[in-house]
C-alpha cells in the first residue's frame, strides 16, 4: 500500500513515527518485565517455596502483568481513554466484590 | 467525510482507528464490552474457586496440573500479545504489509497455544479420567478454561477473517478500527490467561 | 413520514421495512408492541393466579400449573414487560434528548431488539411443548436443576438468549450519549432521562455477565451433566444464588432509574419549573447506581450466611434509602412553587410518589436482616415488590407513554380516557397489594398455590383479587385509548406540551434523520432556554448539509433467527442428539451473518442536501 | 437487649401500633402475635421500623398534599413563569442527614437482632436439647439428637428453654418457618447444616410452613410444632422411648392393617426408632393434629390419602394405588390407634373457634 503520508508536512510524520517508535520501546520493556514475572511466578511455585508467603506474592505479579497489559498493551495510558478506564474500573470492582463473595460466604 | 474518503483516504490521519465517528463508537463500545467481561469472567473464576476443593477423589489439582505445558502455553500467549501491538505500531505508522505481517504471527501463535489447550485437554481426559462430569472441580475448570479457549479460537476467526478480507485493498478508515478492536480483544484475551495460571494452574499446585 | 410511504408499498413491503430497520424511532415502536404485547401475556397470568388465590383450597388450576404460572408471570413481567417498554422509551427519546440523528450503533440497535424479541418467544414457547418453567422466576437450584421436562430449559435459552440483547443494548446507548451529544450538550446538561438511561446502561453492563455465567452453568447441569449444583458430585447450590442476584438486586434498579428520570423530566415539565436540585439528582442517580452492586445479598439473609455477612448487607441496603429520598425530595420541590397542571402523564407520575415511598419503606424494613426472618419468602414480600415495580416502573411506564406519545405518533393520547384508565388501576393497585404486607405477617408465604383454610387469609386474599380485576379494568381503558386515539385524535404539533428538552424542538412524528441541523445547545433545558429568549426553536449548529445515514439490514433478524433454532436444538439433543443438527443450521446461520456483516463493507448512506430543503419545503424538517 | 427494647414497646405509639397489628392474624401462625423469643424480638425491631417509616410518610405526605394543594395551575397564569430555582443548599443537608441518622436508628437494633438470633452459645451444654431437622418433598422429619427418637411432621419440644434446630435438606430447598416462636432459616442439601433456635413462652400448638419453593405441593408441607412443658416433654421422651413397634392392636381389622402395613408401607415409614426413611415416621400417628400436614385427623381423610396421596399433594412421592381401598381402611384403623403418648393433645391449637 502506497505511503499516505507523503502528502503531511514531512517534519510532523517524523514526529509521529519517533512518538511510536519511543512508544514501541515502552511496550519492550513492558513485554520483558511481564516474562521475567512469569518467569518469577513458575519459579516460585516449582521451587516449593511455601504456600502462605506464595500466593499472595503470585496474585500481586498478575495484577502487575494485568496493569501493564492495560496501560501498556491497549494504551489506557494514553489520552481519551477515560471512559474505558472508568468502565474497566467499575468492571473490576464488580469483579472484585464477586470473588471475594465466593471465597467466603459460599462455604456459608 | 464521503465513502470514497473512508475506503480510500487521501490521507491517513494519526489514528486511523479513531478518524471517522464509527471508528470512535466501535473503540469506546468495544472497551465497555470487555467491561463486561471483566464481570463474566469474574463470575466464572469465582465460580472455580467456590469448587476447586470439591474433587471427589484423586483428581486435585495438585495431582493433574503439569507446570511444564502451561508455562509454554503462557510464553506463547504473552509473545502473542507482543507481536499484535507490533502490528498496531505498524498500523500507526501505516504500514499495512508489516501489520499483516505480524498479525499473521499472532494467529500462528495462537493456534500453537490453542493446541496445546486442546492437547490437555486430551490428556486429563484420557489418562486421568478426569471429565467436565467428573466432579463439580471438574465442571468448573473446563468450564473457565474452555471460556477461555472458546475466547481464544473466536479471536483466532476473527483476526484470520480480517486479514484475508483486507489483504487485497490495504489498510482504511474504515477497517482500522476492526483491526484495533480485535487486538484489543486479542490482549483482554492475555489479561485472562495471566489470572489463569496464576490462580488455577500456580495456585493450584500450591494448593 | 415514512410510514405514509410504506403504507402505499404495501403491507409486505412495511413488514420488511421493520424487520430490517436500523432507525431507533422504529426500533422503539417494536419494543413498544412487544413488551406491550408480552405486558397483556404477563397481566392474564397475574390475573390467572389471582383468580386462584380468590378463596381457600381453590382449585381452579393445578398445583403444577400454578408453579408454571407465577415463574412465567415474574420472568415475562421483568425481562419481556417491563425492560421492553423502558427501552422503548429509550430508543424513541434519548437520541433526541442529546440532538442525535441516531445511536452509535444502529445495527447493534437492531440485534439487540430481535434478540430480545427470540428469547421472549422461545420462553413462551414453553406453554405449548409440554410445560412452561416452574421454578419460580429466581430458578434456585436444585428444584431448578432436577425439575422434570424441558420447562426449566426453555427459561435457560430463552434469557440467554434474549439476555444477550439487552447487553448490546447497553453498551449502545452508552457510546450514544457519550459520543453522539450536539455540541453544547454537556454531561450536566443532559436531561435526566438521559442520565438515568446512562447510569442503567453501564449497570446492565456490569449485571447481566454474572447472568449470562449462572445461566451457563445451569444449561451445563441440565442439558450436559456438569455438577456445578449437584451436592452428590460437590456442587454448591448457593453459587446460583449468588449469581442471580448479582444480576438481579440491580436490575432492579435497571427497572426503576430509566422511570425516576422519565419522573423528573415529567414534573419539571408540568410545573413549568427546571428540576429542583438538578446535580443532585444526577449525584442520586449515580449513587444509587453504585450501592446497587453492593447489597444484592440481602435477598439471602435466610441462607445461613451468618451474622456478620447479614449485618454488613443490611446496613449497605439501607443505605440506599438516603439517595433514593434525596430524589423523592426534590421532585417535591420541583413541584412547590410551579404551576402545575394535572395531564395523565402528571397524574400517574403524582400518584407515583406515595406509591413508591411506601414501597421503598417496605423495602428498608426489609433490609433489618434479622426481622426478613419474618418477612422472607411472605407475601410481606409481593407487596413491597409490587409496589415499587408497579407503583414505580409501571406508573412510570405509563406516564412516559402519555408524556412522549405525541413525539412517537404525532398524536396526544385522550386526555379523558387516560384519566378514566389511571383511577380503577390506582385504587385497584392499592386493594391488590396493600393487604398483601398483612397476608404475609400473618403467615402465609408466597408461591402458595393454595392457602388452608381457617388460617384467617381468606379476606385479604379477596380483596386482593377484586384488585386485581381493577388494574385489568384500567389496562383494558388504556388499549382504548390507543385505539380512540389513532383514530379519533388530531395530530399535533412538535412541541404540545410548552415542553423543555430538545425532542421538544423537532416535528412529531421526526422524520427519520431527526435534526435537519444539529442543534447548538446553550444550557440545561436547551429548548426552554431558546423559547425564554424569545426564540421558536434551537439554533443549528452546522450549515445546512448532507446527512450520513445507516443503512437497513435484514442481518440482526438472521442472527437472532439462527440462535431462536439452536436454542430449540439445544433444548431437545438431550432426548435425542439428532437435534444437534439443529444447533448446528442454527449457529450455522447465526454465525454465517456475522460473518457476512464483517465481509461486507457497509457505509449507510447520504441523505442530500437537496431531499432536506425539500423536505423543509413541505414543512418536514422544522 | 430485650431489655430496652421492651421498654420502648411501652411507649405510646408503640403500643397503639403494637394493638393495631395484633389484630391481625390467627393465634400460633401470625408474626404479629408473638408466643416465643424470637418472634417477640423481631415483633419489636419491625415496631421500630414501622414507626420510622411512619415518620416518614407522614413527612412527604404533608408536603405532597400541600404542593398538590397550592400549587395547581390556576386561571390566568399561563403568562406568569414560575421561578426557575436551582435549588436549595439548607434543604438538601436536611434531607439527606435526617434519614441517615433515622437508618443508623434502625440499624443498631438490626444488627443486635441479627447476632442475637445467630448466637449458638450454649448448644451442646448439657440439657439442652438439640434437634436435627431434615426438610423433604413434601414433609419434615425430626430427629431428637442423643434421644434415639425421632418424629415426622411435628415437632415436641419443652416450653421455656431454647431448642437448637441444625437443619438440611434431603433434596431441594426447604425452608422452615414457625411465625409464632422464630423466624425462617432455609434447609440446604448437601454438607451444609444451618442452625436457629427456638424458645417457645407458653404451651400449645404452633403452625409453620415451608417457605422456600420446593416443587408443586409447596403449599401442603405444613408442620406442627407443640410446645408442652418440661415436665410433660419429659413424660413425653419416656413415651417415645418406650415405643413398641411390633405391638398388636386390639381390633381386628386394625390387625389386618398393621399386617397390611408391614408388607406394604415399612419400605419407606418407621414406627418407632430414630432413623429418617423415604417417608416419614409415624410413630404416635393417632395423636397427629393433622394427616400429611393438611388434613383432619379422620378415618375417611386417611383411606383417601392412603390410596391417592398424589391427588392430595401432587408430586410427593408415596405411590397411589399400592393397597385397594377395602386394605387401605384397615390400614387407617391400625394408624389411627396408634397412640403413643397422650402428651400435647390437651395443648392449645389455633383454629378451633
Ligand atoms: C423496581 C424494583 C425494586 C426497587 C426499586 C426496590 C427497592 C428496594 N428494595 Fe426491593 N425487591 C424487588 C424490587 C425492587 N426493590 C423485588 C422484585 C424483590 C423480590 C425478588 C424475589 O424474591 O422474587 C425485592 C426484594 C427485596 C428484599 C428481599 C426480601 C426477601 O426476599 O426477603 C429486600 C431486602 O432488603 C429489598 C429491599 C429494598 C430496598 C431497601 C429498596 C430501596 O431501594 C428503596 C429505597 C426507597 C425508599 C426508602 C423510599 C423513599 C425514601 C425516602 C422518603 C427517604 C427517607 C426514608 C427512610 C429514612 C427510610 N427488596
Ligand atoms: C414488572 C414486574 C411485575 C408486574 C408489573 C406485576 C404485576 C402484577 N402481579 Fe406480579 N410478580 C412479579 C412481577 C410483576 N408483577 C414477580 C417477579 C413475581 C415473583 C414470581 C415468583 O415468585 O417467581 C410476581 C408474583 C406475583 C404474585 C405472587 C404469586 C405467588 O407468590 O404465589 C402475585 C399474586 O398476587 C402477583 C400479582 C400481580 C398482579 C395482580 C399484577 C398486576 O399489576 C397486573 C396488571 C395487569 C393486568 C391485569 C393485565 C390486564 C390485561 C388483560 C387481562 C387483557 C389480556 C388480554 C390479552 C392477553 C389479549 N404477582
Ligand atoms: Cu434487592
Amino acid at each position: 500500500m502506497a505511503d499516505h503520508t507523503g502528502s503531511k508536512p514531512v517534519h510532523q510524520a517524523e514526529y509521529e513515527r519517533k512518538q511510536h517508535r519511543e512508544e514501541m520501546k515502552q511496550q519492550v520493556i513492558s513485554f520483558v518485565m511481564m516474562i521475567l514475572f512469569t518467569f518469577v511466578a513458575f519459579g516460585m511455585v516449582m521451587a516449593g517455596v511455601d504456600s502462605f508467603f506464595v500466593i499472595p506474592v503470585l496474585l500481586l505479579l498478575a495484577i502487575v502483568q494485568v496493569v501493564f497489559q492495560l496501560y501498556y498493551f491497549m494504551h489506557m495510558k494514553n489520552k481519551g481513554h477515560d471512559m474505558p478506564a472508568l468502565m474497566m474500573y467499575g468492571g473490576a470492582a464488580v469483579a472484585l466484590l464477586t470473588i471475594i463473595t465466593f471465597t467466603t460466604i459460599i462455604w456459608w | 467525510m464521503s465513502h470514497d474518503d473512508v475506503l480510500n483516504p487521501k490521507q491517513m490521519p494519526h489514528d486511523p482507528e479513531k478518524a471517522t465517528l464509527e471508528g470512535k463508537n466501535k473503540f469506546l463500545g468495544f472497551w465497555f464490552f470487555l467491561g463486561g467481561e471483566t464481570v463474566l469472567f469474574a463470575s466464572l473464576f469465582g465460580t472455580y474457586l467456590a469448587l476447586n476443593g470439591s474433587t471427589q477423589g484423586e483428581n486435585t489439582p495438585e495431582n493433574l496440573f503439569g507446570l511444564e505445558l502451561v508455562f509454554i502455553m503462557t510464553m506463547l500467549l504473552l509473545t502473542s500479545s507482543l507481536t499484535s501491538v507490533y502490528a498496531m505500531y505498524h498500523m500507526k505508522n501505516h504500514d499495512f504489509g508489516k501489520m499483516q505481517l505480524w498479525l499473521v504471527i499472532t494467529v500462528a501463535l495462537g493456534l500453537a497455544f490453542l493446541g496445546f489447550e486442546i492437547y490437555e485437554f486430551y490428556h486429563y481426559i484420557h489418562e486421568y479420567d478426569f471429565t467436565f462430569r467428573s466432579s463439580a472441580f471438574g465442571s468448573a475448570f473446563y468450564t473457565l478454561v474452555g471460556f477461555h479457549g472458546g475466547h481464544v479460537l473466536f479471536g483466532l476467526c476473527w483476526i484470520t477473517a480480517l486479514i484475508i478480507r483486507n489483504q487485497k485493498r490495504g489498510l482504511n478508515l474504515y477497517n482500522a478500527p476492526k483491526y484495533y478492536t480485535a487486538s484489543l480483544y486479542w490482549h483482554f484475551i492475555d489479561v485472562v490467561w495471566v489470572f489463569i495460571f496464576t490462580v488455577v494452574y500456580l495456585m493450584g499446585k500450591v494448593g | 413520514m415514512s410510514t405514509a410511504v410504506a403504507q402505499k408499498r404495501g403491507l409486505a413491503a412495511t413488514i420488511w421495512d421493520y424487520l430490517t430497520t436500523v432507525d431507533h424511532k422504529k426500533i422503539a415502536l417494536l419494543y413498544l408492541y412487544s413488551g406491550g404485547f408480552f405486558f397483556l401475556i404477563g397481566g392474564l397470568e397475574a390475573m390467572l393466579i389471582r383468580i386462584q388465590l380468590m378463596k381457600p383450597d381453590n382449585n381452579f388450576i393445578s398445583a403444577g400449573l400454578y408453579n408454571e404460572m407465577i415463574t412465567m408471570h415474574g420472568t415475562t413481567m421483568i425481562f419481556l414487560a417491563a425492560m421492553p417498554l423502558i427501552f422503548a422509551l429509550m430508543n424513541a427519546v434519548v437520541p433526541l434528548q442529546i440532538g442525535a440523528r441516531d445511536v452509535a450503533f444502529p445495527f447493534l440497535n437492531s440485534l439487540g431488539f430481535w434478540l430480545f424479541f427470540f428469547g421472549g418467544i422461545l420462553l413462551n414457547v414453553s406453554w405449548f411443548t409440554g410445560g412452561a418453567p416452574d421454578a419460580g422466576w429466581t430458578n434456585y437450584a436444585p428444584l431448578s436443576t432436577t425439575s422434570p421436562g424441558h420447562g426449566v430449559d426453555y427459561y435457560v435459552m430463552g434469557l440467554q438468549i434474549s439476555g444477550a440483547g439487552t447487553l448490546i443494548a447497553g453498551i449502545n446507548f452508552l457510546v450514544t450519549i457519550i459520543n453522539m451529544r450536539a455540541p453544547g450538550m454537556t454531561y450536566m446538561r443532559m436531561p435526566l432521562f438521559t442520565w438515568s438511561t446512562f447510569v442503567t446502561s453501564a449497570l446492565i453492563l456490569f449485571a447481566f455477565p454474572a447472568l449470562t455465567v449462572g445461566l451457563f452453568l445451569m444449561m451445563f447441569d441440565r442439558m450436559f451433566g456438569s455438577a456445578f449444583f449437584d451436592v452428590a458430585l460437590g456442587g454448591n447450590v448457593i453459587i446460583w444464588e449468588h449469581l442471580f442476584w448479582i444480576f438481579g438486586h440491580p436490575e432492579v434498579y435497571i427497572l426503576i432509574l430509566p422511570l425516576f428520570g422519565a419522573f423528573s423530566d415529567i414534573f419539571s415539565t408540568f410545573s413549568r419549573k427546571r428540576l429542583f436540585g438538578y446535580s443532585a439528582m444526577v449525584f442520586a442517580t449515580v449513587l444509587i447506581g453504585f450501592l446497587g452492586f453492593m447489597v444484592w445479598a440481602h435477598h439471602m439473609f435466610t441462607v445461613g450466611m451468618g451474622p456478620i455477612a447479614n449485618s454488613i448487607f443490611a446496613v449497605a441496603t439501607m443505605a440506599i434509602a438516603v439517595p433514593t429520598g434525596i430524589k423523592i425530595f426534590n421532585w417535591l420541590f420541583t413541584m412547590w412553587g410551579g404551576q402545575i397542571k394535572m395531564t395523565s402523564a402528571m397524574l400517574w407520575s403524582v400518584a407515583f410518589i406515595p406509591s413508591f415511598t411506601i414501597g421503598g419503606m417496605t423495602g428498608v424494613m426489609l433490609a433489618a436482616a434479622a426481622a426478613d426472618f419474618q418477612y422472607h419468602d411472605t407475601y410481606f414480600v409481593v407487596g413491597h415488590f409490587h409496589y415499587v415495580i408497579v407503583g414505580g416502573v409501571v406508573f412510570g411506564i405509563f406516564a412516559g407513554l402519555h408524556y412522549w406519545w405525541p413525539k412517537m405518533f404525532g398524536k396526544v393520547l385522550n386526555e379523558k380516557l387516560g384519566k378514566l384508565a389511571f383511577w380503577p388501576f390506582f385504587i385497584g393497585f392499592h386493594l391488590t397489594f396493600f393487604i398483601q404486607h398483612f397476608l404475609g405477617l400473618m403467615g402465609m408465604p408466597r408461591r402458595y398455590w393454595v392457602f388452608l383454610e381457617g388460617q384467617g387469609l381468606e379476606t385479604g386474599n379477596l380483596i386482593s383479587t377484586i384488585g386485581a380485576f381493577f388494574m385489568a379494568i384500567g389496562t383494558v381503558i388504556f388499549l382504548i385509548n390507543i385505539v380512540y386515539t389513532a383514530i379519533k385524535e388530531p395530530k399535533v404539533g412538535g412541541d404540545p406540551w410548552d415542553a423543555r428538552t430538545l425532542e421538544w424542538s423537532i416535528p412529531s412524528p421526526p422524520p427519520h434523520y431527526n435534526f435537519v441541523q444539529t442543534p447548538l445547545v446553550r444550557g440545561l433545558d436547551p429548548l426552554w432556554v431558546e423559547k425564554m429568549d424569545g426564540k421558536k426553536g434551537m439554533t443549528p449548529a452546522e450549515p445546512l448539509g448532507d446527512i450520513h445515514m445507516p443503512n437497513g439490514s435484514i442481518l440482526p433478524f438472521m442472527m437472532s433467527l439462527g440462535m431462536f433454532i439452536a436454542g430449540f436444538g439445544f433444548i431437545y439433543q438431550v432426548d435425542n442428539s439428532s437435534w444437534l443438527i439443529a444447533v448446528f443450521i442454527g449457529m450455522g446461520i447465526t454465525l454465517g451473518s456475522m460473518l457476512t456483516r464483517s465481509l461486507k463493507d457497509d457505509l449507510g448512506h447520504h441523505i442530500h442536501k437537496e431531499e432536506l430543503e425539500a423536505d423543509i419545503k413541505k414543512g418536514v424538517g422544522k | 437487649m430485650r431489655g430496652w427494647m421492651g421498654k420502648f414497646r411501652s411507649l405510646f405509639l408503640f403500643s397503639t401500633l403494637a394493638l393495631i397489628l395484633s389484630g391481625c392474624g390467627e393465634e400460633n401462625l401470625s408474626a404479629l402475635k408473638p408466643k416465643g423469643y424470637s418472634a417477640e424480638l423481631l415483633l419489636d425491631l419491625m415496631l421500630i421500623s414501622i414507626a420510622i417509616m411512619i415518620f416518614v410518610f407522614v413527612i412527604v405526605m404533608a408536603i405532597y398534599v400541600y404542593v398538590l394543594v397550592r400549587y395547581r395551575k390556576k386561571k390566568g397564569q399561563e403568562d406568569i413563569i414560575p421561578k426557575q430555582t436551582e435549588g436549595n443548599k439548607a434543604l438538601e443537608v436536611i434531607w439527606t442527614v435526617i434519614p441517615i441518622i433515622l437508618l443508623l436508628v434502625l440499624a443498631v437494633p438490626t444488627v443486635q437482632a441479627t447476632f442475637d438470633l445467630a448466637d449458638q452459645s450454649t448448644q451442646g451444654d448439657e440439657g439442652v436439647l438439640t434437634v436435627e431437622v431434615t426438610g423433604n418433598q413434601y414433609w419434615w422429619h425430626f430427629n431428637y439428637r442423643g434421644e434415639e427418637i425421632a418424629t415426622s411432621q411435628e415437632l415436641y419440644i419443652p416450653t421455656g428453654e431454647r431448642v437448637y434446630l441444625d437443619m438440611k435438606a434431603s433434596d431441594v430447598l426447604h425452608s422452615f418457618w414457625l411465625p409464632a416462636i422464630a423466624g425462617k432459616m432455609d434447609t440446604l442439601p448437601g454438607e451444609n447444616i444451618n442452625t436457629m433456635y427456638l424458645e417457645a413462652y407458653e404451651e400449645g400448638v404452633y403452625w409453620g410452613h415451608c417457605t422456600e419453593l420446593c416443587g408443586p405441593s409447596h403449599s401442603l408441607m405444613d408442620f406442627r410444632v407443640i410446645a408442652v412443658s418440661p415436665e410433660k416433654y419429659d413424660q413425653w421422651l419416656e413415651d417415645m422411648k418406650n415405643v413398641d413397634p411390633e405391638a398388636q392392636p386390639e381390633t381386628t381389622t386394625a390387625q389386618e392393617g398393621q399386617e397390611l402395613f408391614n408388607n406394604n408401607c415399612m419400605s419407606c415409614h418407621a414406627i418407632g426408632g430414630a432413623s429418617m426413611g423415604v417417608g416419614p415416621n409415624l410413630t404416635n400417628f393417632g395423636n397427629r393434629e393433622k394427616i400429611a400436614g393438611i388434613l383432619d385427623p379422620t378415618k375417611e381423610n386417611l383411606v383417601d390419602w392412603i390410596v391417592h396421596p398424589d391427588e392430595i399433594k401432587p408430586g410427593n412421592k408415596m405411590p397411589a394405588n399400592i393397597v385397594e381401598p377395602e386394605e387401605a381402611e384397615k390400614i387407617a384403623d391400625y394408624l389411627l390407634q396408634l397412640e403413643h403418648s397422650s402428651v400435647g393433645v390437651d395443648a392449645p391449637t389455633q383454629t378451633e373457634e
